[in-house]
């Protein structure tokens, strides 16, 4: 399917789920409430029309100041079908608050280091984790998440102790 | 002429003109040890230079290029910075095990060579049980491995060791048994006796009696001697550097030129048991010194062993076991019965 | 009673972050059954640079060599992944002539970082000879980079709009030159490895990555090939020019180290293929499109992905029509490959890890990036 | 000299194996084993048993003290720790010794000791083989069966299955 086919399909299949759908970039792509999150990755797992059997990229965004939060953004790929899908999710969140959503490295066990990479470096919390140590940090560094807008690696520059 | 074995036995009746025979065995037990050490240290010295220019010609390089005519004093000048290289020992290390177990390497090493017949005449001490006192005393660097991968206190020095231990165990089983067709043909231990027995150009050489003895003894030796495709104990890219990996400065030295040594006195072996040792190809040739065809012979040997290790991966430890038991072991003993069989009916 | 009944302790070690086989600073923390491995906790991060907080405060065009730094092994591949990622973001046409210049570099680089691998992978399994061969040939493709640009590692090649430089005069004579050795050398390597008995006792039915587990685990490149599955973003999604290029996907059977071995040394030939189809069909005129030095894309995202040399490498570009990204993700190809080896390395002995870890090839700055 | 050579010997042997019931560290009191393995072929050797002299640095230090270091390295628990080489029954153990030594020193002193005045220096394989293959080929070939069995029980025990 190319992506105006494969957008079509997803927004009839699932729309009672999907906030907002179109095409960026020449990438299908769906926005969803953080509470499906899971249930949809999962459905798009098994369905058969989309066989999204493996993720290409997994991150976050800092929308804080724009859209009052984090969003997810995941993008899958089918082998088979050979075709994309972008899914997002906001994630509400102000200030230092470290926002929660539902891991997904159930449904893809690759999506296991990307959640904790964004879990440290963008302190959002994945409830269900298997596995929710630092994978980039260091195992003691903790409450500053640096792949925050407006966090800088000037304020933590450290002088060795004497 | 040119006969080195003439001027031992000139240096001992010279002796024995005005010295008591006890002072005579002293004298001489020591002149024989310290020229013993003063060959090897040299020869590990060229073996580790002519590897390197070895491997450097293989690889389509230079290798040593700068100290002295194509880098010839490049081992005396990485000696030299090993001796002022600090010697470090681990915190936890077994202190005394760990300062003995390159002594005992070294030291194994080195006392294979009384009884290896370096030409006419040129042999320490011609024992009767010559051979098996080599593989008796070989056994030592196995001790001095486990030593060292114990002493280190360090777990990849540990599975090093254990993993020479098993090796080395395993492929002494059909090393024996390969030299014991050897033995049968020549009916005597003695090293001297089994090259005498050789004599008379080259198609009385053992490796055309009994090939088959020869290819296990060979592939053999080659594990024993830690050499690639068999150096798992201390394989680079899996252990670091197996059993001497915390070991640095002489003692990391002594290991290394061991290694060298080993690789020679199982050529020297090879040589004499089943290439006619000291002889020479035709009788005719005679008259070149017997020690320059025992070291010759020995010294394509150990080129072999060096292509060896600069043309093959590395083997597995489960499938170098498999190797020794399932494969040289069967053929060790068909060797011996061959080499039974073809005394009985040749006579 | 049997062994299994027999009460036996598991051992712990360390592998790494120093050891000549993780082919950088990556820790694996091993429990093992005798030498028999049982669990792999593999630990990075210790390259970590944060280059993508980097691609925050820089400008698209300040960021290009930092891309270089997140593959050193394959700089001309990570120069394009992200130049095409942000020439999409703002609609920039790229002259043909570069088009081909970077084809041909991306290729090159294919074929040198292929070499790295391949000489790391035989010392791993302890056969030095090929590194050293394979290294020769390198320094051949690295010649005819830094004729081109300088340099010999990161080479800071494509820019947005098109590339930095033309290619010299000698540069055609000496490309052909390698591209008609070349064949012949890789015969040569084939020849000291391929069917050497032990070599194939060493890969053979080792780390077998089925091709459920790389789908799940999202492998990509050479080693999902080596797992059979036909899969080439070169072709599947055929960025840049690559349609015009006639060649072959070399695939695999059983996804063991053997196979993935034998996927990259047939990709080799093919690249050189590439090469030598873009070198005669080169055509003239620009090398760059000028793109002004406070350049602003639209605001909006894209995501577009190449095949690198280590599988799939992927930009997620967010603008906010300031010259400066306001996210950038980079997805790379050994940060999904790694996370296999705790699934395909158990129940090895500890020489094959080091075989299945070479068999990957991993390159630690783009897990960390 | 073969007197004091023999002196010597044994002490090493006999401090030796003090050592290997003393020392509290499992893997030391192995290598000090190896050490009195060593002092008796030297005793062989000084005895002008060739052959016997090899084959007990062979078998005993080649093959069965360096399996016991193996086993050793292999059960972590023994390796490194310090064990107590003695129990909580000086007494009987005590007892016991004493009474061996009496033993001993009553069938010592009973023996007539000859004085062979030379020893032979000829070489003992070609006699040690013959008097294998024909007086004694009964035992030869008994031994041979009991470690064939015993090669048979430990593949049965190892056997994975």
């Amino acid at each position: 399917m190319d992506s105006e086919g494969l957008l079509k399909y997803i927004t009839e299949e699932y729309k009672d789920k999907i906030i907002d759908s179109g095409i960026v970039g020449g990438v299908a792509t769906i926005e969803v409430k953080p509470g499906d999150w899971e249930s949809i990755a999962e459905y798009l797992k098994g369905d058969m029309e989309t066989r999204f059997l493996s993720v290409s990229n997994y991150g976050a965004v800092d929308y804080r100041e724009k859209l009052g939060g984090y969003q997810l953004v995941i993008t899958l790929f089918s082998y088979e079908f050979n075709h994309k899908l972008t899914m997002k999710t906001l994630l509400p969140a102000e200030g230092e608050e470290c926002p929660e959503i539902k891991t997904l490295s159930a449904v893809w066990p690759v999506a296991d280091w990307f959640e904790r990479e964004t879990a440290e470096l963008f302190g959002i919390v994945f409830v269900g984790h298997p596995d929710p140590r630092h994978l980039m940090l260091d195992e003691d560094w903790d409450g500053e998440y640096p792949m925050r807008r407006g966090w800088s690696g000037r304020d933590f520059i450290t002088k060795p102790d004497k | 002429m040119f006969e080195l074995g003439g001027i031992f036995e000139a240096i001992g009746k010279w002796l024995n003109g005005f010295l008591p025979p006890v002072w005579v065995t002293i004298i001489s037990a020591v002149i024989t040890g310290l020229a013993v050490l003063g060959f090897l240290s040299l020869l590990a010295l060229f073996l580790v230079w002519w590897e390197r220019k070895i491997s450097a010609h293989m690889q389509q390089r230079y290798g040593p290029m700068r100290t002295g005519w194509h880098g010839v004093l490049q081992t005396i000048a990485d000696g030299v910075k090993l001796l002022q290289k600090e010697d470090l020992m681990p915190k936890d290390a077994d202190r005394i095990v760990y300062f003995w177990a390159p002594i005992i390497c070294f030291g194994a090493a080195f006392m294979a060579y009384l009884v290896v017949p370096f030409g006419k005449g040129i042999i320490v001490q011609d024992l009767n049980i010559g051979i098996l006192y080599i593989i008796a005393i070989t056994t030592f660097t196995v001790v001095s491995l486990l030593m060292a991968g114990w002493a280190s206190n360090n777990k990849w020095a540990l599975l090093g060791g254990m993993r020479s231990a098993a090796q080395i165990i395993s492929y002494e089983v059909p090393l024996s048994l390969a030299i014991v067709g050897a033995v049968m043909l020549a009916q005597t231990l003695s090293m001297n006796g089994i090259v005498s027995a050789q004599a008379g150009g080259f198609w009385h050489w053992y490796v055309f009696r009994e090939p088959l003895g020869f290819l296990v003894y060979y592939i053999a030796a080659t594990a024993e001697a830690n050499r690639t495709p068999f150096d798992i104990p201390e394989a680079e890219q899996e252990l670091v550097a197996g059993f001497n990996i915390e070991y640095s400065g002489m003692k990391f030295a002594m290991f290394f030129l061991a290694e060298f040594v080993n690789m020679f006195t199982v050529s020297a072996i090879a040589v004499t048991l089943f290439f006619g040792g000291w002889q020479p190809l035709f009788s005719f040739l005679g008259f070149i010194p017997s020690w320059v065809w025992f070291m010759g012979k020995s010294l394509v040997s150990v080129f072999v062993l060096m292509w060896f290790r600069w043309t093959y991966p590395r083997i597995r430890v489960d499938q170098l076991m498999n190797f020794a038991w399932k494969f040289l072991l069967p053929l060790a003993f068909l060797n011996i019965i061959l080499v039974g069989f073809g005394i009985v009916v040749f006579k | 009673m049997t062994v299994k009944e027999l009460k036996t302790e598991e051992f712990m070690v360390n592998m790494g972050p120093q050891h000549p086989s993780t082919h950088g600073v990556c820790k694996l923390v091993i429990k093992m059954d005798g030498e028999e491995i049982k669990e792999i906790t593999p630990h990075v991060g210790f390259l970590h640079r944060s280059i993508e907080k980097i691609g925050e405060n820089r400008t698209y065009a300040q960021f290009v060599p930092y891309t270089d730094r997140i593959d050193y092994v394959a700089s001309m591949n990570a120069n394009h992944a992200y130049v095409i990622a942000a020439e999409k973001l703002g609609g920039v046409e790229v002259p043909e002539r570069a088009e081909y210049l970077r084809v041909i570099m991306a290729e090159l680089n294919r074929i040198a970082s292929h070499l790295v691998w391949l000489a790391t992978f035989a010392i791993d399994l302890g056969a030095v000879t090929p590194f050293l061969y394979a290294f020769r040939e390198r320094e051949m493709i690295l010649d005819l980079f830094e004729m081109t640009c300088g340099q010999r590692l990161t080479y800071n090649y494509m820019c947005i709009g098109g590339v930095n430089w033309d290619i010299p005069k000698e540069f055609e004579p000496k490309l052909r030159e390698f591209l008609k050795i070349f064949p012949s050398r890789v015969d040569d390597y084939e020849d000291l490895l391929t069917n050497n008995p032990i070599f194939l006792y060493r890969t053979k039915n080792i780390g077998i990555l089925s091709k459920e587990t790389a789908f799940e685990y999202s492998v990509s490149g050479p080693s999902l090939r080596g797992s059979g599955v036909k899969w080439d973003i070169r072709k599947a999604e055929s960025y840049s020019i690559y349609d015009r290029f006639d060649f072959d996907i070399p695939v695999g059977y059983n996804g063991d180290a053997w196979d993935r071995y034998r996927v990259r040394m047939r990709e080799m030939r093919e690249s050189a293929k590439i090469v030598q189809q873009a070198i005669d069909g080169l055509p003239g005129g620009d090398i760059q499109t000028k793109v002004p030095r406070t350049w602003k894309p639209p605001e909006g995202e894209v995501f577009t992905r190449i095949e690198a040399p280590r599988g799939e490498m992927a930009y997620h570009i967010v603008s906010d029509g300031s010259t400066k990204p306001y996210r950038m993700k980079i997805r790379t190809a050994s940060f999904c490959n790694l996370q296999v080896l705790p699934i395909i390395g158990i129940n090895h002995l500890i020489a094959d890890l080091v075989a299945i870890f070479g068999s990957l090839d991993i390159i630690l700055p783009e897990v960390d990036r | 000299m073969g007197l004091a050579v023999f002196y010597i010997l044994a002490a090493v042997i006999l401090v030796s194996a003090l050592f290997v019931v003393t020392l509290r560290n499992i893997f030391h009191s192995a290598l000090m084993l190896i050490v009195c393995f060593f002092g008796v072929a030297g005793l062989y050797a000084s005895l002008n048993a060739d052959f016997l002299a090899a084959v007990q640095v062979l078998i005993y230090v080649g093959a069965v003290t360096i399996l016991i270091i193996f086993a050793v390295m292999v059960t972590h628990q023994l390796s490194g720790k310090k064990i107590r080489q003695y129990n909580d029954q000086p007494v009987p153990a005590g007892l016991i010794i004493i009474s061996l030594f009496l033993l001993f020193v009553v069938s010592l002193s009973k023996t007539g000791f000859e004085v062979v005045k030379s020893i032979s220096s000829s070489p003992t394989v070609e006699g040690i083989g013959k008097a294998l293959m024909t007086s004694y080929v009964l035992p030869f070939e008994v031994v041979s069966i009991v470690l064939l069995v015993a090669l048979i029980g430990a593949i049965v025990i190892a056997r994975k299955d």
